[in-house]
């Protein structure tokens, strides 16, 4: 396992990339620490495949280096660099048996067979493959058989990281959990690099321990999750993590105040006046009903009963809002809301703004 | 595909069902009735019960003939599939090198059987033909009419000119439909060409080879128009495969019993065959899902 | 570690356009030469036919040449201008179009019967479906002859149309058949509960989806007919002969006259080669039957 | 439109009579009992009664040929054969 860098990659289709627009994937520059998750995250067409085939080798980037550990591996074959992929359908080797399935990448450099079956029963019984170890890949159902392309990279030791790239997508609902759990078990116990592309919010989530977050060929934000959910840095983060995603309203801030639709807000801190389009966002979870002083007037959608919490569904003005409401209490005709001034964001052109010292 | 009981579908089987019977089975019945007896033309017959058959079965043309058609299909298969899977794996798999590739694989395809003879018999000819003229100019005595090893291999050349692009068709159907992540996933556990060829490209053109096998056996097994322009047979009978030798008893010398008891025996081992093939395939298919 | 922005500039590294140095190029150049040669290898007696076809009988026979020294048209004049040459050239494509129409038109309904359903002896009565595609034409000229003899049928197009159907017909259900299993049944499920009838179904929805199984089929019973010549020369004397036949009428009493022989074998081949233009998207799916 | 080139005669008559009952009776047996008994039996695969008829009778034709090129012209310790062989076929295959 080793530590990769993304020392300025950048990637374009096009030989000679002239504008922004011309690249699949703008530069990043990253380090990714040895041994933890990560979870690129994005919509469809984001560029998150594009940055794991970077890193897997099936695309040598157009900019910059791939560093695993002390190694530029940016010209190296994907044979070279001693990765595992797991893909999104599974890949099996359907004439062979699940322990020859297994054994195959170690048959392929050479292993001295002793070692081979010493290493093929460790992975079995890491994976809980054990009863059908003797059976053709080919009859096992989809999370089996992912489970097999999952241990074709943990077989081998020498292994730099193991690349996901959405691999529950083919998966029923129910294993997906299950499977999921296990993959987070494995990486706590054996502690391998591990870089997870999904589109999907929940998996990422809870699944790795820092989320990389895409859009538009850009990585937006990088963090825990816990960072995306309070400090989204970029709008996009702010709508596409949560559920509901994050309540963006036009406004103008000055100082600690911020004034929405005619309306004051609090901020909790304090910002110097923002030239440019000026935003602030404020998670469902924050607003609440309240018509007491600073208080804003919404209008009412609908209400949804989540059951543990009712989702209230409304607009300031033109601007929709949603806010998180606990059961139990009467939503009023005319309701006002107010947001925890602590969670409310400040952005510029999208980009989240830091306040004043 | 769960499918669903319904016996009214033999409604909609039905008209190929008579089509067929008319075209198949009525022929059929009547080579039987002609088998077991003795005609002297003008539709009068007489009870030759299991005479032919016996003067069939213990005849050494039929044994020769037999022999050569089985002869010739396992060299056409040992040559033809590998050729065609070499073929179809170096073939292009994007660019303007595909349309190219399959049209011009195809043609020799669509001419007419007759034609593919002509094509050769003029190609391979001593006086006007490229083939010809070539080998004699390497001072190799070739002479398809007057050497049996050398009407065969114009023959067997022949069949590999017209026939292996369908070999090639079928296995590139087989390989364009493997994900690209089957290959990723190759490179990343290392392994070699053969590697990937053995457990990855085999496996996945295993169907399609298998109609592949399928058709060019059977039909390399009933060939009768091309090597007839060729050689018509010869030299001697030498290249007289069963359907020539058939052909020439039933219409050339009008032996219908004869005829009809061959046709027969021709058609159980067809029969026999297809169905081998069809439980093997159908048993594969099954095991696989 | 943070996040970076897109700086604007990309050219921070002078690496750029610098490629994997591909080890196996060398063997990728290697691996073109199979198809290239192989191509090579077919079109060599074509090019000779044609060659042939654009000489005059007494270059042909008086010297060998590589390419036709003197190229004439004369040897295709003669075809155009001999009604009997130019008529078998029709009769050929008629009995052709004829057992394309009838083989893909009964073949459909019985595919979709054999996709779709379960019934009586069904698997046995695909199988005998095939054996006849596997049937030896030989077998069947005689008898043929006799029962088109005995229908008032023989030198028809029609004639020859049903012959063909022997084997097209059991060649265009297994193709169809192997293109609409591909197609779910929801599909038809859905048709229902939205009102269609049967037909009506079968017609706008079923039909389009599975069109180009249903090119694929009329192509392969093209090719087929348009092959086959021992059992169309047996069941036509002149009216509906076929071109691939006329071909014998070359050979006169001072020999054969190769030039228009080979300019005859050239006009065989034109169709063909139309007919692949026009299905070269298919082709590779095409003869996988829908199977792959 | 005449039949006489068929040259039907009464052995052949009664041969494919024979034939038409037997896939008839098939068809009538099937009907009644559907699913064909599938079983697997010494091929190692799954046959149903119309497999095994089949297998019965082109065996059955490949005994009359053997015999006929091998022993005699007699058929009747063929056909005794055949029967045999069919009840082998219907027992275990």
């Amino acid at each position: 396992m080793s530590r990769i860098t993304l020392d300025h990659i950048a990637h374009s289709y096009l030989p000679s990339p002239k504008t922004e627009a011309d690249f699949a994937l703008k530069e990043v520059h990253q380090v990714w620490e040895d041994g933890s998750a990560y979870a690129l995250l994005g919509p469809s067409g984001c560029g998150k495949t594009t940055l794991l085939n970077i890193i897997s080798g099936l695309i040598t980037p157009s900019h910059g280096r791939v560093v695993f550990g002390e190694r530029d591996v940016t010209l190296l074959p994907t044979e070279a660099r001693n990765i595992a992929q797991v893909f999104q359908f599974p890949v099996i080797y359907d004439t062979m048996t699940v322990a020859e399935n297994l054994a195959f990448p170690l048959k392929n450099r050479k292993v001295p067979q002793a070692e081979i079956d010493r290493r093929v029963a460790e992975t079995i019984e890491m994976l809980g493959l054990g009863p059908m170890a003797r059976r053709k890949a080919r009859g096992l159902t989809a999370d089996q058989k992912q489970k097999i392309s999952l241990g074709r990279g943990l077989v081998r030791s020498d292994v730099n990281a193991i690349l996901f790239d959405e691999p529950l997508t083919v998966i029923d609902p129910h294993m997906k959990w299950q499977l999921r759990s296990q993959l987070k078990q494995l990486h706590r116990r054996y502690g391998f690099t591990m870089v997870y592309v999904t589109h999907d919010q929940t998996e990422a989530l809870t699944f790795a321990d820092k989320v990389v977050v895409m859009y538009a060929g850009e990585v937006v934000q990088v963090g825990t999750p816990a960072e995306l959910f309070e400090r989204p840095k970029h709008t996009f983060v702010g709508y596409f993590i949560g559920s509901p995603g994050m309540n963006v309203l036009p406004a103008e801030v000055a100082g600690d105040r911020a004034v929405v639709g005619g309306h004051a807000v609090a901020l909790g801190q304090h910002y110097r006046p923002q030239p440019g389009r000026t935003e602030i966002g404020v998670r469902p979870e924050f607003v609440r009903l309240d018509d007491g002083a600073g208080s804003l007037p919404i209008s009412v959608r609908s209400v949804e009963d989540i059951g543990r919490y009712r989702i209230l569904r409304g607009a300031i003005g033109p601007h929709e809002l949603n806010a998180v409401l606990p059961e139990g209490r009467a939503i009023p005709a005319s309701p006002r809301v107010v947001f925890d001034p602590a969670r409310v964001n400040v952005y510029r052109d999208a980009h989240l703004v830091e306040a004043e010292a | 595909m769960e499918k669903t009981w319904n016996n009214k579908a033999w409604f909609m089987v039905l008209p190929v069902l008579l089509l067929v019977a008319f075209s198949a089975v009525i022929p059929l019945m009547t080579v039987v009735n002609y088998s077991v007896q003795d005609t002297f033309g003008n539709n009068e017959f007489f009870w030759a019960g299991t005479e032919w058959f016996e003067e069939v079965l213990s005849s050494s043309r039929f044994h020769d003939a037999l022999l050569r058609t089985i002869a010739f299909s396992a060299i056409i298969l040992a040559i033809e599939i590998p050729l065609g899977i070499l073929i179809a794996l170096t073939m292009p798999r994007k660019g303007w090198g595909v349309p190219v590739c399959l049209v011009l694989m195809s043609l020799p395809l669509l001419i007419p059987w007759n034609v593919v003879g002509t094509i050769w018999q003029l190609f391979g000819r001593t006086d006007i033909g490229l083939l010809g003229r070539m080998l004699t100019g390497l001072g190799i005595d070739y002479n398809y009419g007057r050497n049996p090893f050398d009407a065969w291999a114009t023959i067997i050349v022949m069949d590999v000119w017209h026939w292996t692009s369908l070999v090639v068709l079928l296995c590139y159907a087989g390989l364009v439909s493997i994900p690209e992540a089957y290959y990723q996933a190759a490179k990343i556990d290392g392994a070699s060409r053969w590697s990937v060829f053995r457990f990855i490209e085999l496996p996945k053109m295993n169907r399609v080879l298998q109609i592949a096998i399928l058709l060019r056996f059977m039909d390399s097994f009933m060939i009768y128009t091309e090597p007839f322009v060729v050689t018509g047979g010869g030299p001697g009978s030498a290249t007289t495969f069963l359907s020539i030798d058939l052909v020439k008893t039933a219409v050339g010398q009008f032996d219908l019993g004869p005829a009809a008891a061959m046709s027969i025996i021709y058609f159980m081992i067809i029969l026999l065959l297809s169905w081998v093939f069809f439980t093997v395939t159908t048993q594969a298919g099954e095991d696989r899902s | 570690m943070t996040a970076t922005t897109y700086s604007g500039t990309a050219n921070n590294l002078s690496r750029a356009g610098i490629r994997v140095a591909t080890a196996g190029s060398g063997r990728r150049r290697l691996k073109r030469l199979v198809p290239v040669a192989y191509i090579l290898f077919l079109l060599l007696p074509v090019y000779w036919l044609v060659s042939l076809s654009l000489k005059s009988n007494q270059e042909i026979l008086s010297s060998f040449t590589l390419w036709p020294q003197n190229p004439t048209l004369t040897n295709f004049r003669v075809i155009f201008n001999d009604p009997a040459w130019y008529e078998t050239y029709i009769n050929s494509m008629t009995y052709v179009f004829l057992n394309m129409v009838i083989s893909v038109t009964i073949a459909l309904p019985a595919a979709y019967a054999f996709s779709r359903y379960r019934f009586l002896g069904d698997k046995h009565l695909f199988f005998w479906l095939l054996t006849n595609r596997m049937a030896p034409p030989a077998v069947f000229v005689l008898p043929f002859f006799q029962l088109y003899s005995a229908f008032g049928l023989i030198d028809t197009h029609i004639a020859v149309a049903i012959a063909h159907c022997l084997f097209n017909v059991p060649l265009a259900v297994w193709i169809l058949e192997g293109f609409m299993s591909g197609v779910p049944k929801e599909i038809d499920e859905t048709a229902y509960i939205d009102g269609y009838s049967f037909p009506r179904f079968f017609v706008k929805i079923f039909m389009p989806m599975i069109a180009s199984g249903i090119g694929v089929a009329a192509f392969f019973c093209f090719m087929f007919s348009w092959v086959e010549l021992l059992i169309a020369r047996t069941l036509t004397v002149t009216a509906a002969k076929p071109i691939a036949a006329a071909m014998t009428r070359t050979s006169s009493a001072t020999g054969l006259d190769y030039g228009v022989l080979a300019a005859a074998g050239v006009l065989t081949i034109i169709p063909g080669a139309l007919v692949i233009w026009f299905v070269r998207n298919y082709i590779a799916k095409g003869f996988a039957l829908g199977r792959v | 439109m005449t039949l006489s080139w068929m040259a039907w005669t009464w052995p052949t008559a009664i041969f494919f009579i024979t034939i038409f009952a037997l896939l008839i009776g098939m068809g009538v047996w099937e009907y009644a009992v559907p699913g064909g008994s599938p079983r697997v039996g010494i091929l190692r695969f799954e046959t149903t009664r119309g497999d095994r008829l089949f297998v019965s009778l082109l065996g059955s034709a490949f005994i009359c040929l053997f015999w006929l090129g091998l022993v005699g012209p007699s058929l009747w310790w063929a056909l005794a054969l055949c029967l045999g062989y069919a009840l082998c076929v219907f027992r275990w295959v």
